[in-house]
């Protein structure tokens, strides 16, 4: 895999994208979720770079319990950010 | 270097957003882009272009050209804990804070806290 | 108390035009740096060929793992890891300092998800998914040897597995009254923090086990366990990733718990937004 | 001894942490004596490493067995001896006024033995975390231990009542960003050498070419650590922090914990980065920033209104002198930033915990709170006295030769910057002048009537000691050390300085 | 000249140090706590006095180094300057302390304990100043003196004198800051800072440096020594108790900061480099206008207690003018000034405390009578406002003569008309205070002199003053201790050899 392989360009603009949404979106479920997203977008790319090991973390860790805490605190806090 | 750049770009939106967002909870999401970032980085440094996955497999002795550089997998893994126990006790954190003075609005709480 | 604070919005206006500065420079800052770096890939850039060739081609014969990331993280960098497990035994801590340990009681009847959801549908999918879930996590930890995966990241799944039941069957809590709608299921706060305190103890244990045998801390090399260096280390990483697999069951357990649900104090749960007024 | 210690020094703290909150579940008593039972093995393995780094020589230790690069090596020689035994002591000192209230700044002690234990835990998990980047040889695991001792911190400044939490979590958002900057520093230096280890980077930096890269991975570096040792402008997260911090917590966080990360900036500028232009360059910012940073702390500790917040600013203060001294980076100067490390730990500790505990005791923090104290309390109030003197820099006190040897290696280095330290430090003793003899000149000469800053009844004030045991004993310790840490200074600079030295000539010259 | 280690000096310097704990710990038993003071004082005393035959026969004890700095040992040297500034501070100090008990106890002061904790702290940190033999030595005892004096000048501890006591602490703890600065910095310039005879700056850095560190030093000394224009603080220190103001001028404070001025003209930079840098006529004329402006300032005032204050603030800048000129004889006026200075104003100082505590009375005007009701009292503070305006046979007369002397050597003949006028204006504001006790008539007959604890101490300190000035060179010499002082730096001082001293 190259620099410019089209696969892992397009990964990393999607991060970026996603990353930014999750920052500017209104709703804080809304954003938890795009968090969600955006962490199985980078695992993805570091399987792709064969970092397997990291990508299973960030999945779990970012994809998964990072994105619960933050809805479980939504919950307890309110949904929107004030 | 493309790719380092876009580490580099979600760092500044990571460190801009925690800096300039009204909103503690987003603070945190920004907090953790930026931290993601970081990681993104490192596993750059890892890649070596005709390289597999760093696991042995059935054949002979290794050579290194031929794994990826296990070293920068190993301290990202780190990272990412650290970066979730991080997000865990500041996530406690807004939890008391938003009980006692019921907003997590930088501004308001900072009206409050006068 | 304190001094007359300075006009807020004013200071937050003056930050936001310092940071719209700021921040580009910081990226074309970086950029710079990084365009003097070794090209992405390059096979032969000093982090490719100076001290990672030795974790490629010597870890399974120093250390007994096929895969060098858990060589290094087990084994060479175990201090590392002790260090990462300190981490999020610290996070766990600070949670409970923070939102439980004030000598309350388990906030049960509180809103948001501490409510079992109670659809049958979603009790039979827990039922047979989450056996399987802490199974695979177990498998996770054992197979990191050879396989992606070890302590941390079974110790993740193990966790979501709990978080699983809790969400659907709602929570454990301390003896004393239960509440007669909710079943107690899975570790309590309590057993989860000594879940946590054992990973920690069984780690740093067996480092001062392999100092007491005349090793620096945290060689396994020089444990009793046989006489194949690497298998006596391999057998040695086994029992760390577990130590460490008990620290972040029992953390992410704890973390859950007391974000999710939180505690009462002096009767007013902590953090529902209801707190006492100080 | 050498080759038991160090693993000790690193693991028993840590171990303490995950012991002594099992341990609550038996009862109250075995958790302290635990817990201070460890703390003094902590202290006991500094004070030993000192004595034998003193005596044969830095040790090497690599973790694991594993030699450096390729492991972890661990490395005590004057100067991290030094820095191990004064946060270990303080850590004693803190342990033993956690009996007084470990959690909040009322004269209660803790809720339940269980929160007290996890309080305990807290505290030796944060040594542990400060013990493992004053010991370690390793840039990654450097970040590793900042982290530990970084959520152990916000915990424990969090544990107070109400507005804790919002400064752990401003104090959060600061210490990650300073985190995540130092972290993506190391990564630059990882990808320019391809090692972590100390010596093999400060070999192997001088061969690198690329500048620009250099320069960004020592900016990096430099502005994350500085954030977490409060240089000016980046202390934001600091007065609030001490302040609401509870009183046991404040006095071991406010004496050492900025101070063990700009250790770390010694550490890596000094001797790590020094052969690079980059490195030159940043250490010559730190030591102007530094003398902003005297500056605009004094004058803000004038500025405050309460005691706790002005020793807060005070301590900004102090930072930046010390950074001065690690800006200037001569013999004299890093003589003389120690120096004051260990003075200023040993003097803020005292008057923390001290100012903590009267907070409590008065109802209150402004200076008229103190208002016959003196009469009421004359042993604490001149163990306090001698503190603050030494925070003016009053002979015979250790205040006054840190200041000594810091103005010396000012007039030695010369120039703007010479000149402009030298001016900061006595400005700033010109000023700690005015707001300590405020709160001196109230505990000891006027009576609690006729204070202007305090209204109401002092009558109404709670009954008790003006500080209770687990606080006052600190206090008196804390002040005679202050003291004798001043008289006995000399073998102190002898035994640390020369390490440092030929360090630094080991380092600076080609690799072979 | 030779050098003798031994413990001597650190036992004069010891001595009061060490009664600090002890007199704080028997508070409740004033007898002991008293016993404790005069011990420190017969101890402090009795080592000045065993260093004496020593310094007549041209040595010096030494005290061992202890390392303290690098370069900077902490160390201790009795050369006859600092020797004559000892023996006269043990010897004030045992009066004071007598004079003390009988003052606190007839005004019933509160307080009474760390009164005499933090005098002897004081005394303690005099003798140190006094013996100090180099620059970082007299720093520390320079600052621990600022500090022990503060508890005494805010004694009655209300608003008012609170206020007094942070303007003392402000002008002498700024000023100690900057001293510690140049200490410092003479450090850098000259390692050792060691005290000199002739001083030891000499050629260690430009002349602008030498200048600007000569200015930074004297700002230190020199706002003890009350030193227009930096005197502000002395009247207002006048809040204190009687036994502390007369502590303070004629022993501690000012006297020390004078003390420190001689010792920086005539052993740090030396009479040849200070005309060098054109530094000895501007401070001659600092002095000058010192001496005229307090005059004139005493003159106008009505309190008893400033009076005097101004009085000092005017005496103690001959001891500069004598640093100023630096000439053999001039130097000899200057140091001698000291002691002269010293037993004179702690006479006119007790006597004031004796008016206070006899009748309540602390203005001059209303004094109308007094003296026949106190005839104590009033002989000795005659004999003390005679010896101030330089009257012969007191020992007034043989500083000014000198000095005069001296300042003809250096061809400075507005030195000697300077002279006449202060006496003059000394004269001016001390014999009406005498007219008025004398001959106008009392309104009070019940006035009776206070106990005997208040009359016996002036009275021997004008009786000191008196032999003194009949025979300077008897006892403890403190003429030749002067004179062998002048004498070692103007060996020291080749430009300045032009005869004079026998």
């Amino acid at each position: 895999m190259a620099e410019g392989h089209l696969i892992s360009i397009g990964l990393l603009a999607a991060m970026v994208v996603t990353a930014a949404c999750a920052l500017a979106v209104k709703d804080l479920l809304t954003a938890a979720a795009l968090f969600g997203a955006f962490s199985f977008l980078t695992a993805t790319w570091f399987a792709l770079l064969g970092a397997v090991d990291v990508a299973f973390t960030e999945a779990c860790v970012g994809g998964a319990l990072t994105t619960i805490l933050f809805v479980s605190t939504a919950f307890r806090t309110g949904r929107s950010f004030d | 270097m493309t790719t380092y750049a876009f580490a580099a770009a979600l760092f500044t939106i990571g460190l801009a957003g925690m800096a300039l967002l009204p909103n503690l909870l987003r603070k945190l999401l920004a907090m953790n882009v930026m931290q993601v970032a970081v990681i993104v980085f490192f596993v750059s440094l890892a890649f070596k272009d005709g390289a597999t996955v760093p696991i042995l497999g059935q054949g002979g002795a290794p050579v290194a050209a031929e794994f990826m550089n296990p070293l920068p997998h190993t301290l990202m893994l780190t990272a990412i804990v650290v970066s979730v126990s991080t997000t865990g006790l500041a996530l406690g954190l807004l939890v008391r804070v938003r009980s006692r003075f019921e907003t997590l609005n930088e501004r308001r709480l900072l009206d409050r806290l006068r | 108390m304190g001094a007359s604070p300075p006009p807020r919005h004013e200071a937050s206006r003056v930050r936001r035009l310092l940071g719209a500065a700021a921040f580009p420079a910081l990226f074309t800052g970086l950029v710079l740096g990084m365009a003097e770096l070794p090209e992405f890939g390059d096979p032969a850039s000093p982090a490719s060929t100076h001290v990672s060739p030795r974790f490629i081609e010597d870890a399974a014969a120093e250390t007994g793992a096929a895969n060098m990331v858990t060589a290094v993280l087990a084994d060479y960098r175990g201090y590392d890891t002790l260090g990462e497990t300190a981490v999020i035994f610290a996070a766990g801590l600070g949670c409970l300092v923070i939102l439980a340990a004030a000598g309350g009681r388990p906030n049960l009847p509180a809103a948001g998800m501490s409510h079992p959801f109670g659809s049958v549908i979603l009790d039979a999918a827990t039922r047979i998914l989450v056996p399987v879930v802490l199974l695979f996590a177990v498998y996770v930890l054992i197979h990191g040897h050879i396989s992606p995966g070890g302590g941390f990241q079974g110790g993740v799944l193990f966790g979501s597995g709990l978080i699983m039941m809790r969400l659907v069957w709602g929570p454990a809590h301390e003896g004393g009254a239960h509440h007669p709608d909710v079943p107690v299921f899975g570790p309590s706060l309590r057993s989860s923090l000594m879940l946590a305190c054992a990973g920690i103890l069984g780690y740093a244990g067996i480092g001062l086990a392999a100092m007491a045998f005349g090793g620096e801390f945290l060689n396994y090399g020089t444990l009793p366990l046989g006489s194949d260096p690497a298998h006596v280390r391999e057998l040695a990483t086994l029992g760390i990733e577990a130590a460490v697999f008990l620290t972040v069951a029992g953390t992410v357990g704890v973390l859950f718990d007391t974000i999710s649900i939180g505690m009462r104090e002096n009767g007013v749960p902590i953090g529902s937004g209801r707190g006492p007024r100080e | 001894m050498r080759d038991v210690l160090p693993g000790l020094l690193v693991a028993l703290p840590l171990m303490g942490a995950a012991l002594v909150p099992l341990l609550a579940a038996l009862s109250r008593r075995t958790t302290r004596a635990a817990a201070l039972g460890l703390h003094a093995a902590i202290l006991a393995a500094a004070l030993g490493l000192f004595g034998s780094a003193a005596a044969d020589g830095p040790i090497r230790y690599a973790v694991g067995g594993w030699p450096g690069p390729w492991g972890i090596e661990l490395w005590f020689d004057g100067l991290s001896t030094l820095i191990a035994v004064l946060v270990a002591g303080m850590a004693c000192f803190a342990s033993f006024a956690q009996t007084f209230g470990a959690d909040r700044n009322g004269a209660a002690p803790a809720s339940t033995p269980l929160r007290e234990g996890l309080l305990r835990g807290a505290l030796l998990l944060l040594v542990g975390g400060l013990l493992g980047i004053v010991a370690t040889r390793d840039v990654f695991n450097l970040f590793v231990f900042l982290e530990i001792s970084s959520l152990a911190a916000y915990t424990l400044v969090a544990s107070g009542e109400g507005r804790g939490a919002v400064a752990a979590f401003r104090y959060l958002l600061a210490g990650t960003a300073a985190g995540s900057l130092y972290l993506f520093g190391v990564g630059f230096l990882y990808a320019l050498t391809g090692t972590l280890n100390m010596d093999d980077l400060a070999a192997r930096l001088p061969s690198v070419e690329a500048d620009a890269a250099l320069t960004v991975a020592v900016v990096l570096i430099a502005v994350g650590l500085s954030i977490k040792a409060a240089l000016f402008p980046l202390h934001g997260w600091l007065p609030d922090t001490y302040v609401y911090t509870p009183t046991p917590a404040a006095g071991f966080i406010a004496a050492v914990m900025a101070k063990v990360s700009a250790y770390a900036l010694l550490r890596l500028l000094g001797e790590v980065l020094a052969g690079t232009t980059a490195g030159a360059v940043v250490l010559e910012i730190t030591l102007w920033l530094g003398i902003l940073g005297v500056l605009v702390g004094g004058i803000l500790a004038v500025a405050q209104r309460a005691v706790t917040r002005m020793l807060a600013w005070s301590s900004i203060s102090a930072m930046g002198m010390i950074l001065i001294g690690v800006g200037m980076g001569s013999a004299l100067a890093i003589t003389g930033a120690l120096f004051h490390m260990a003075a200023h730990a040993l003097a803020k500790g005292c008057l923390f915990f001290g100012a903590g505990g009267i907070r409590t005791s008065e109802d209150g923090d402004e200076p008229g709170r103190w208002a016959g104290l003196g009469s009421r309390a004359p042993w604490t109030l001149a163990a306090l006295t001698v503190a603050a003197l030494s925070m003016i820099g009053i002979p015979p006190t250790a205040g006054f030769f840190s200041k000594y040897y810091l103005l010396s290696a000012s007039i030695e280095a010369g120039g703007p910057a010479g000149i402009a330290a030298f001016a900061a430090i006595i400005l700033s003793s010109l000023l700690a002048t005015v707001y300590f003899l405020r709160v001196l000149e109230a505990a000891w000469f006027r009576t609690p009537g006729d204070a202007p800053d305090v209204a109401g009844d002092p009558a109404s004030r709670p009954p008790g000691p003006v500080l209770p045991r687990p606080l006052a004993v600190p206090v008196v310790g804390l002040a005679v050390l202050v003291l004798l840490t001043g008289i006995f200074a000399r073998p102190f600079e002898r035994h640390v300085l020369p390490d440092w030295e030929s360090g630094t000539a080991r380092i600076s010259a080609p690799a072979p | 000249m030779t050098e003798i280690v031994s413990l001597r000096p650190l036992l004069a310097v010891g001595a009061g140090l060490a009664v600090v704990l002890p007199i704080l710990l028997s508070g409740r038993r004033p007898a002991l706590r008293e016993a404790w003071t005069f011990a420190a004082g017969a101890v402090q005393l009795g080592a000045a006095l065993s260093m004496l035959p020593a310094a007549f026969a041209g040595a010096a004890h030494t005290s061992p180094a202890l390392p303290l700095l690098p370069g900077m040992p902490l160390q201790f040297r009795a050369d006859p300057l600092g020797l004559l500034f000892l023996t006269l501070s043990s010897i004030l100090w045992l009066a004071t302390s007598s004079y003390s008990v009988g003052y606190l106890r007839s005004l019933g002061l509160r307080h009474q304990t760390g009164y005499f904790a933090a005098f002897a702290a004081a005394v303690a940190a005099a003798a140190g100043v006094a013996l100090a033999a180099n620059l970082v030595t007299f720093l520390i005892c320079y600052e621990v003196l600022t500090l022990a004096t503060w508890p005494l000048v805010v004694h009655k501890r209300t608003a008012g004198v609170l206020g007094s006591g942070r303007s003392y602490l402000a002008y002498t703890l700024i000023a100690g800051q900057l001293l510690l600065g140049a200490v410092v910095w003479a450090g850098a310039l000259a390692p050792g800072a060691q005290f000199t005879p002739g001083g030891f700056l000499a050629g260690a850095a430009s002349d602008g440096v030498l200048r600007v560190l000569f200015v930074l030093l004297l700002i230190g000394v020199g706002s003890k020594a009350a030193v227009f224009p930096l005197h502000g603080w002395l009247p207002a220190a006048m809040v204190a108790p009687t036994p502390v103001s007369a502590l303070l001028h004629a022993v501690a404070v000012v006297k020390a900061g004078a003390f420190g001025v001689l010792r920086l003209t005539g052993w740090v930079f030396g009479p040849d480099l200070m005309h060098d840098l054109g530094l000895s006529l501007p401070l001659a004329v600092l002095a000058a206008g010192t001496i005229l402006m307090a005059s004139l300032r005493a003159l106008g005032e009505d309190h008893f207690k400033r009076r005097l204050a101004y009085s000092t603030v005017s005496q103690l800048s001959y001891i500069v003018l004598g640093g100023a000129i630096g000439t053999p004889l001039a130097l000899a006026g200057a140091a001698f000034h000291i002691a002269a200075h010293g037993f004179l104003k702690i006479t006119l100082f007790f006597c004031a405390g004796s008016v206070y505590a006899a009748t309540g009375r602390e203005h001059i005007s209303q004094l109308s009578g007094l003296a026949r009701a106190m005839p104590f009292t009033f002989a000795a503070f005659a004999v003390g406002a005679l010896g101030m305006a330089g009257m012969p046979l007191l020992p007034g007369f043989i500083s000014k003569w000198n000095l005069a002397l001296g300042a003809l050597d250096d061809h400075q003949l507005w030195v000697v008309a300077l002279l006449v006028v202060s006496g003059l204006l000394n004269l001016a504001y001390y014999l009406p205070i005498l007219r008025i006790a004398v001959f106008e008539p009392g309104d009070d007959r019940r006035v009776r002199e206070p106990s005997a604890w208040l009359v016996a101490p002036p009275v021997f300190a004008a009786l000191a003053a008196i032999v003194l000035g009949v025979a300077p060179d008897a006892g403890a010499r403190f003429w030749f201790l002067a004179e062998s002082a002048a004498r070692s730096v103007a060996a020291h001082a080749p430009q300045f050899l032009t005869g004079g001293l026998p």
